[in-house]
């Protein structure tokens, strides 16, 4: 977690940058205007910290535009995490009560139902079938996401993790946190975490595996920065599958295959080799990388509530990443993330097939 | 190469020496070989006058001798104007070969660095399978041993999406070819290999092979690929486009030699070629070593006369003018495809300083209607009197007017703009514009230090 | 050796004897076509390609009939390989306006058609502002439009499909005789200059479309034919100098034309009454001239342009005598020897490239008489190969990764038959490489060429593909595209340089006329590749000198 | 049918058959691209084909003997012709002067008119900010974060802040560009810092608005005619007799308007005006003296606006001026010639392609083992700068006006 103390520097130093990381920076994608950039962002800080200026309603939008994809850090020689600092400003926000409007509904969702969505808290999990198995026991955190809006990915990852001998255990989940923590509700997500640290805790199981990478951040890390210890190991499923590597079959698939890597799964917790890996076993060849990619992938738009409250924007991101992947001349584009999943299967028409890693590796399932 | 030796040759002597360079030309444009003399100016003709002499010539005094004989006023006769009558061939001769030194030395480790020498015409193998005559060859298309063996197995490896060279059509000419002279070597074989700088087995070029053999380890892949198919055919020796590389072209020899354990080489290509781009790259090197200050992209457009002396000389850039002022000015500017020469239907024209042109007889040339000089066919041993027109010169290779007065005291000239000078025909391309750059750049040097 | 049984014969493997093969074998006759050279490598190779309307000929009301019918019908059967030519007509002077009146009223009545407007009148600024190269001073234009077909492939499309319907085609074949028993043509003598060999093959009949060498040929049956030999000469210019076609008034007062053709413009044409062999003549200085100077009234700067080389043909008119060439009949005659003593034989005179087809038709019809068999033409109606579709250029490039130019000048000279040419890709992933790197052609298209489009040297394969026809005139791609010629053919050595002597010959031919300024520079370098690298000047090889290099 | 309804109908058949007539001030390019003789020796010299090969990019000489050579299928180009970088090197190169960076733009203007949908998303997007605000670059949202960026840079770069001075009939306007108007503020500044070190007489624009040259690389003829018009209309009414600019495209692309439109005002880059109107004399007095600075070994980069569609003699007055500094040495890269990558617009569409250009000047500036690398233009310097970093190397980079004016004395 970032040091207080540290940020006005910080932030003087990236205000007097030559902005490079503004060419990587998706919202400077999006509006093309220099404030949506980490360097805007960092200037409207640097300016509040001096005294100079105040920050207005429109400095807090410019705030509240960052995706969080941590992109830019990539780009920083000093290595200032100014998506970091973002977060603590937004946090500092939340407590004056001045977060944009549109942030309301959706803590109050998770705050009431345990999803931003505002589904029925009962409705989570209840159609989710497991059957016992004689293997490892493990426990599967669906996250929101998958559990109300991208039910395949579910649907598929139980089937699969079936299909390999293991003892499901589906836990009585609450939301994360994630969404809050990224905008600034600490509160009100630690109340969740600490549900889910329970939960968790409680159960008899060997690892905890998790499609969601927001979720995989939150439980590997920020609950653990908070002081809430989870005492499994938790890993993502494809880190999962990769140890499982050689058990997984090789399906028939035609066309060019490309990766998308999620930001939360790529950068903040430098997971990229594992489902390249896996994809590689499933299709039997190499990914065809897209010209950015990896630590240089472009995040697909659905990042940090930024498709909550500038949905359009959010959209022309996503539409962007699907014509990086056109270039390459991909067929299919895979990535392991629901967020990224339900973001590129809006803008990708019908030109290219989007699907989620334990979609893909569950067609290995279908061919026998 | 004429601009290039006699900007070099005059900055070593010591002056500040500009160069005024638009486009490049010749050096760029050439085999990498360098030509001093194979064939003479008019075809067969000279069976008639020296029916000993040899054709090809063997040597390249065997040459100078026959032109001197028969043709004084060829711009490697014009070298030896200045010498008693019987000392000019010797006199040409000598200046001829000390160029030739001059040169190999001042190429010596560069990536254009020069076998071969004075004392005779060597026979390297083009792409098209044939043989010609050259004196000069950049040392990575050397083969020492080629034809000594008669039991020497060549095979010629090409590349995969390379147009530019295609290994079986070499193979069958060049076999023919020794099959009917009787000389080694007569086992001939080919290969196709697969290298694809840029991952697609097509559209690949020439530069961008050379470019991508400059890469370290770049040989341990070629050398494998080419490794089977000398097991294969029991090879002695392997030719390969001349594409090894811009600047570890030796060493990348040497390394596939040692890796191979034959002798290989480089084929002479058709222009514009990697080796010709080598030595191109090491002659702007040579002179900016000199000293001398090269200016691209400014083409000199004319020049202010003032009584007998050229003043100033004007040039243009894309969105500049500049005005130079030197004290001697050497005019290398080619012929048609240097741009120093222009023709339309009505005559030849000299195009940076208006001078009068002359035909490949030394007669005015403004009016004379191109095709006129050409022949009906293509390609033949007569080839095209159009293409030796250019400017005639005094002793001092300042160019002349009607009367035959120098245009300016203070301007020369060199290379392929010289009037009666064939190169493409003679296969003397390189030599005369090596020997009369010399000769020019010493001839400007010492007017510039007579003037100061 | 020989063949026999043959319904036809035809000779003469230009526009009309292709034609007329195609008309005869898809009417089920059994045909032999026989060129003695290759496709289209006479007359009709050096034609502008422009299927007209009849414009020039208004006070033959029949014939612009005909021509305008044959416009409509070509762009039904060959529409993949015709462009069409928006054209202008500046006039600088009053009188030239009245004549253009006539015309005017003439085209338009049948322009509907043909899908084309009324001729039109434009202002002066209007022309300027479509060509500003015009001479300011015009005073008004006439404006229409015409098509413009691809002769070669026209020709080679006919042949193929002829093939395709039964026909034997044989190009490299020079009838050498015509026995005629019992005043009734017998059987061809012909010799095969490919196989050295002699062979023959007997026939009920013979049309004969041997152009301008057309009386020679029924000579040898022993009929007579009277020709008007008539020479036309072209300067070809280095890419669309114009944006538009013009037509103006030569300085004797007759038409001359500048039209852009694929990616070159064409100026032409001259009128010369010849007794000469067609095979030796060149363009002559007089005939350039006569060119720039007739379009240099129109267009002031013409001479700036760059000339690549002139071509020229003779034209086999109807012999009329003792009128000017303009006034002799672009109408055709068909020629029954019958009446002369040769039953069976049946010869051509006049005739445009437009009319090709129409020949063919009466000229079937009346083998068919002949034969006593009754038949159907339906050469108008059946489309040529490659029309079946369009072609989706961008999508392809991006499937088979070959660059969007090259597919789109693929697809102009081949219509669908393009993705015959891609599947050779999909198995030989370097064919992708561009050979000739003008116009461009990729190798895939020159081995598909040779495999099925028979040709024989480097010229041909000009005509089937454009090889070597833009402004460098085959500098860079003769050794190429003759290494992939010797491959494929399985040539020696020395048939593979001789077949660089021979491309470079026969470009040559119409280099020199008219050589000057940046084509100097070119033929430069060319002989900087090819004499002084490739020293293909001083070796000895077995080429034969061409017909124009005898003459010298 | 009157001759203005033919004028009209036929129009619209030119456009149906994908002709657009030359203009007579393109005759000229069209006619320089005849020189051709498709020797290729431009394509040994190509950065792009360098960097992606020949199959990619087919190059300058496929431009000049193929994609240009008939107007209606110049659609077809499209998925070669926007990957040139219009660095001029074919043109340096060409014995004959065939002036393909034109032809490109040519070529590319007609693709706009009839084929839009194929010029490069990345372009459009360019071209909707330039007509919107006629600038380059998006302009800052809030002016008061415009100011605060600025100064900050200027605090970190240790530049003294300068007020802006805009006045009639001063002797020079200086012309910043949209780069350093926008985004590298700081060479705007350092570039006033120095006007105003020699007493140049100078004001800047009311409004500043692009030069047009981006307009012209994408084929927006008439977007780039109407920002060419409306400069010409500014300078006038501001009565300069000279505009000094510092960036390398905007001096070629203004020098050239000026001719075109007939200005008669002679149009610098700003090494240019120091070296011929302020003179190494002044400059030394002023560079040459100073002990604040440590050493530094410097190389530079050449733009290719100034080297190749300028003058060569540019880059030799800035290495001069470099030389007098004191405590600098100049180490010249091999590569110092070759494209950055950032022209023709390319890297708004094929970054790929921008960034696979740059590598060779990496890998020689890093031969050079100089610590700073100095470039008189900002748009290279960001192209630069940013793939230096990306590389992981040390070498720092800065605008050549930002490095003078560090160095001047306080006034």
């Amino acid at each position: 977690m970032i040091d207080p103390e540290k940020i006005p520097s910080q932030v003087r130093m990236c205000s007097a940058c030559p902005k490079m990381c503004r060419h990587v920076c998706p919202t400077f994608f999006a509006w093309r205007s220099d404030s949506p950039t980490p360097h805007g962002r960092a200037l409207l800080i640097h300016q509040e910290i001096k005294g100079t200026r105040q920050l207005d309603e429109r400095g807090i939008e410019v705030l509240y535009q960052c995706l969080e994809c941590a992109h830019c850090l990539t780009w920083c020689l000093p290595e200032i995490d100014i998506a970091e600092i973002v977060e603590h400003r937004r946090t500092e926000l939340v407590k004056e009560g001045r977060h944009p409007a549109g942030l309301t509904s959706l803590v109050a969702n998770v705050v009431e139902h345990h999803n931003p969505f505002g589904e029925a808290h009962n409705a989570r999990s209840d159609w989710i079938e497991v059957s016992p198995k004689k293997g490892k026991r493990i426990a599967y955190f669906t996250g929101c996401t998958s559990a109300y809006r991208e039910k395949e990915i579910v649907e598929s990852t139980v089937k699969l993790l079936d299909s390999l001998g293991f003892d499901i255990v589906i836990p009585d989940e609450w939301c994360c946190g994630s969404p809050l923590l990224r905008t600034g509700f600490i509160d009100e997500a630690l109340e969740q975490a600490r549900h889910n640290v329970e939960v968790l805790n409680s159960l008899d199981v060997e690892e905890i595996v998790t499609t969601c990478p927001g979720c995989y951040r939150v439980l590997k890390q920020d609950y653990a920065s908070h002081g809430l210890k989870l005492n499994s190991q938790v890993s993502h499923l494809s880190e999962f599958l990769e140890t499982k590597i050689k058990d997984l079959k090789t399906a028939r698939i035609e066309g060019k295959v490309t990766y998308h890597d999620p930001c939360h799964l790529g950068r903040h917790m430098d997971v990229y080799d594992a489902p390249r890996n896996v994809i590689q076993k499933v299709t039997g060849r190499k990914v065809v990388e897209m010209e950015r990619h990896a630590d240089n992938a472009m995040c697909c738009g659905n990042g940090a509530g930024m498709r909550l409250l500038f949905p359009e924007k959010a959209k022309a991101i996503g539409n962007e990443r699907i014509r990086q992947a056109m270039d390459v001349g991909a067929d299919m584009v895979v990535t392991a993330c629901p967020f990224c999943r339900n973001m590129l299967a809006s803008q990708s028409g019908d030109e290219i097939r989007v699907l989620d890693l334990p979609e893909l590796v569950s067609l290995t399932l279908e061919d026998e | 190469m004429a601009g290039l030796a006699a900007g070099t040759i005059a900055a070593e002597n010591g002056l500040e020496t500009l160069m005024l360079r638009t486009g490049q030309s010749a050096t760029a444009y050439s085999s990498g070989a360098i030509d001093i003399i194979g064939y003479p100016p008019e075809g067969l003709a000279l069976k008639e006058y020296l029916p000993d002499t040899e054709v090809p010539f063997k040597t390249p005094s065997d040459g100078l001798r026959a032109i001197l004989t028969l043709f004084p006023f060829h711009p490697y006769g014009i070298i030896g104007f200045g010498a008693d009558d019987d000392k000019v061939v010797e006199s040409v001769i000598a200046h001829v070969k000390e160029s030739i030194s001059w040169l190999k030395e001042r190429l010596a480790g560069s990536c254009a660095a020069l076998i071969g020498g004075f004392e005779r015409n060597i026979y390297p193998i083009t792409v098209l399978g044939t043989t010609k005559p050259t004196c000069l060859i950049q040392e990575t298309m050397w083969s020492e041993t080629l034809n000594a063996n008669p039991d020497n197995v060549l095979i010629f490896a090409g590349f995969r999406g390379h147009a530019e060279f295609n290994a079986l059509s070499t193979t069958r000419a060049y076999l023919e070819n020794q099959l009917r002279t009787g000389k080694p070597p007569h086992k001939v074989g080919h290969c196709v290999l697969e290298i694809s700088p840029f991952g697609k087995p097509y559209n690949i070029s020439s530069i961008e092979l050379a470019r991508h053999f400059d890469h370290d380890g770049s040989m341990v892949d070629l050398a494998a690929a080419i490794k089977k198919h000398v097991d294969q055919l029991g090879a002695t020796h392997v030719a390969i486009p001349p594409v090894l590389g811009i600047e570890q072209a030796l060493q990348n020899k040497a390394e596939l030699q040692k890796e191979l354990g034959v002798e290989v080489f480089e084929l002479v290509a058709l222009p514009p070629s990697v080796p010709g781009f080598r030595l191109q790259r090491a002659m702007d090197r040579t002179f900016k070593n000199a000293g001398g200050t090269l200016l691209i992209g400014h083409q000199a457009r004319s020049a202010i006369f003032k009584n007998d002396m050229i003043e100033s000389v004007v040039a243009q850039s894309p969105r500049r003018e500049v005005t130079i002022s030197p004290k001697t000015v050497i005019l290398a500017s080619g012929k048609f495809i240097g741009g120093g020469l222009e023709a339309d239907e009505n005559g030849i024209r000299e195009t940076v300083l208006d001078l009068m042109p002359v035909t490949t007889n030394l007669h005015p040339a403004e009016e004379v209607r191109p095709v006129y000089h050409t022949n009906v066919f293509s390609l033949s041993p007569d080839g095209h009197a159009v293409l030796g027109a250019g400017l005639a010169v005094d002793m001092d290779f300042r160019p002349i007017d009607a009367d035959g007065v120098e245009r300016a005291k203070n301007l020369f000239c060199a290379g392929s703009i010289l009037a009666k000078y064939n190169y493409s025909l003679e296969k003397s391309g390189l030599g005369v514009a090596l020997s009369t750059g010399l000769a020019a750049g010493r001839n400007a040097a010492r007017m510039a230090k007579e003037v100061s | 050796m020989s063949e026999s049984d043959f319904d036809v014969v035809v000779i003469g493997g230009g526009s009309t004897g292709t034609a007329v093969a195609r008309d005869c074998a898809l009417r089920g006759f059994k045909t032999l076509l026989l060129e003695r050279d290759d496709i289209a490598s006479a007359t009709v190779g050096t034609c502008a390609g422009m299927i007209s309307s009849g414009l020039k000929y208004m006070d033959e009301p029949e014939i612009v009939d005909m021509c305008s019918e044959e416009v409509v019908h070509l762009n039904r059967i060959a529409r993949h390989i015709i462009m069409k030519n928006p054209i202008l007509t500046p006039i600088l002077e009053l009188s030239d306006l009245s004549t253009g009146g006539n015309f005017a009223a003439e085209y338009s009545k049948r322009a509907e058609s043909r899908d084309v407007p009324p001729v039109m009148f434009l202002e002066p600024e209007a022309a300027l502002e479509i060509e500003p190269l015009l001479n300011p001073d015009l005073i008004s234009s006439l404006y229409f439009e015409e098509y413009f077909i691809d002769p070669f492939r026209l020709c080679l499309l006919q042949a193929l499909d002829a093939q395709e319907n039964g026909a034997v085609v044989k190009t490299y074949c020079e009838v050498i005789d015509i026995v005629v028993r019992d005043s009734t043509v017998e059987s061809v003598t012909f010799y095969n200059r490919v196989t050295g060999e002699i062979e023959s093959a007997t026939t009920k009949t013979i049309i004969n479309a041997g152009g301008p060498w057309a009386h020679k040929i029924a000579a040898q049956a022993g009929a007579t034919l009277d020709l008007r030999l008539n020479k036309g000469a072209h300067v070809i210019l280095d890419r669309r100098v114009v944006n538009v076609g013009v037509i103006t008034k030569a300085v004797d007062g007759r038409m001359i034309y500048l039209f852009p053709h694929e990616n070159t413009t064409l100026l032409g044409t001259t009128a010369l009454d010849t007794w000469e062999d067609p095979d030796t003549l060149v363009a002559t200085h007089d005939e350039i001239e006569y060119l720039l100077k007739s379009i240099e009234w129109i267009i002031p700067s013409i001479r700036e342009a760059r000339i690549i080389r002139t071509m020229e043909g003779v034209r086999p008119l109807v012999p009329t005598w003792k009128v000017p060439e303009g006034e002799v009949t672009r109408g055709y005659e068909v020629i029954d020897h019958e009446s002369e003593g040769v039953s069976g034989l049946v010869s051509f005179t006049g005739g445009k490239l437009v009319t090709c087809r129409h020949m063919a038709e009466a000229a079937t019809d009346l083998i068919s008489q002949k034969l006593g068999v009754e038949s159907k033409c339906t050469t108008h109606e059946l489309p040529l190969p490659g029309m079946e579709s369009d072609v989706d250029v961008l999508s392809i490039a991006k499937e088979y990764d070959i660059s969007q130019h090259a597919l789109e000048r693929l697809r102009a000279r081949r219509g669908t038959q393009i993705m015959e040419i891609l599947d050779l890709v999909k198995e030989h992933s370097n064919w992708r490489t561009t050979i000739c790197t003008c116009e461009p052609v990729i190798e895939a298209e020159i081995r598909y060429s040779i495999r099925n489009e028979f040709p024989q040297t480097l010229n041909d394969l000009r005509r089937r593909v454009r090889l070597g026809t833009g402004p460098c005139q085959g500098t860079f791609c003769t050794y190429k595209a003759a290494a992939i010629l010797a491959d494929e053919l399985d040539l020696t050595g020395e048939d593979y340089l001789v077949d660089i002597l021979d491309f470079r010959a026969e470009r040559w031919k119409g280099i020199r006329p008219p050589m000057r300024g940046p084509q100097l520079a070119q033929e430069e370098v060319a002989q900087g590749l090819y004499a002084c690298v490739g020293n293909l000047d001083q070796i000895e090889t077995e080429y034969d000198p061409k017909p124009w290099e005898e003459v010298g | 049918m009157t001759e203005e309804e033919a004028f009209e109908f036929v129009k619209n058949t030119l456009k149906e058959e994908r002709i657009t007539p030359y203009h007579k001030n393109e005759i000229e390019i069209v006619h320089s691209v005849e020189g051709c003789i498709n020797c290729g020796l431009c394509i040994n010299h190509c950065p792009v084909v360098a960097a992606v090969g020949v199959d990619r990019f087919t190059g300058p000489r496929s431009i000049a003997v193929e994609l240009s050579r008939s107007p209606p299928e110049f659609w077809s180009t499209a998925d070669k012709i926007y990957l040139c970088t219009g660095c001029g090197t074919c043109r340096e190169v060409c014995p004959k002067n065939v002036n393909v960076p034109e032809v490109v733009n040519l070529v590319r203007a007609r693709i706009f008119e009839h084929r839009p949908d194929l010029v490069p998303k990345g372009l459009h997007m360019v071209r909707e900010i330039i007509v919107e605000h006629n600038l380059a670059f998006e302009p800052w949202e809030d002016p008061e974060e415009k100011v605060e960026s600025r100064d900050v840079r200027l605090e970190r770069l240790d530049i003294p802040y300068t007020e802006d001075i805009i006045k009639k009939n001063a002797e020079v306007l200086f012309y910043p560009g949209c780069q350093a108007e926008e985004r590298a503020q700081e060479v705007r500044e350092a570039a006033k810092v120095v006007l105003n070190y020699f007493d140049v007489d100078y004001t800047l624009l009311d409004d500043m608005s692009c030069c047009g040259l981006p307009s012209a690389l994408m084929g927006d003829d008439e977007t780039s005619q109407r920002l060419a018009g409306l400069l010409k209309e500014k300078v006038a009414g501001l009565g300069v007799k000279k505009v000094v600019t510092t960036c390398a495209g905007c001096t070629s692309n203004i020098s050239d308007i000026s001719l075109q439109d007939q200005w008669s005002i002679p149009v610098y880059h700003m090494v240019e005006y120091l070296a011929e109107e302020v003179g190494l004399d002044r400059l030394k007095q002023a560079l040459g003296s100073s002990k604040e600075f440590s050493e530094v070994t410097v190389t530079v980069h050449d733009p290719c606006h100034l080297i190749r569609h300028t003058s060569r003699r540019t880059m030799q007055d800035a290495i001069e001026i470099l030389k007098v500094i004191s405590g600098v040495k100049v180490a010249i890269s091999e590569a110092e010639d070759s494209c950055c990558g950032g022209g023709g617009l390319v890297a708004y569409h094929s970054k790929d392609v921008a960034d696979s250009v740059v590598q060779e000047n990496l890998i020689s500036i890093d031969k050079t083992g100089a610590e700073r690398l100095v470039a008189p233009c900002p748009l290279c310097t960001a192209q630069i700068e940013a793939n230096l970093f990306k590389s992981g190397s040390s070498v720092e980079v800065d605008d050549l006006m930002v490095f003078i004016a560090q160095r001047l004395p306080k006034k």
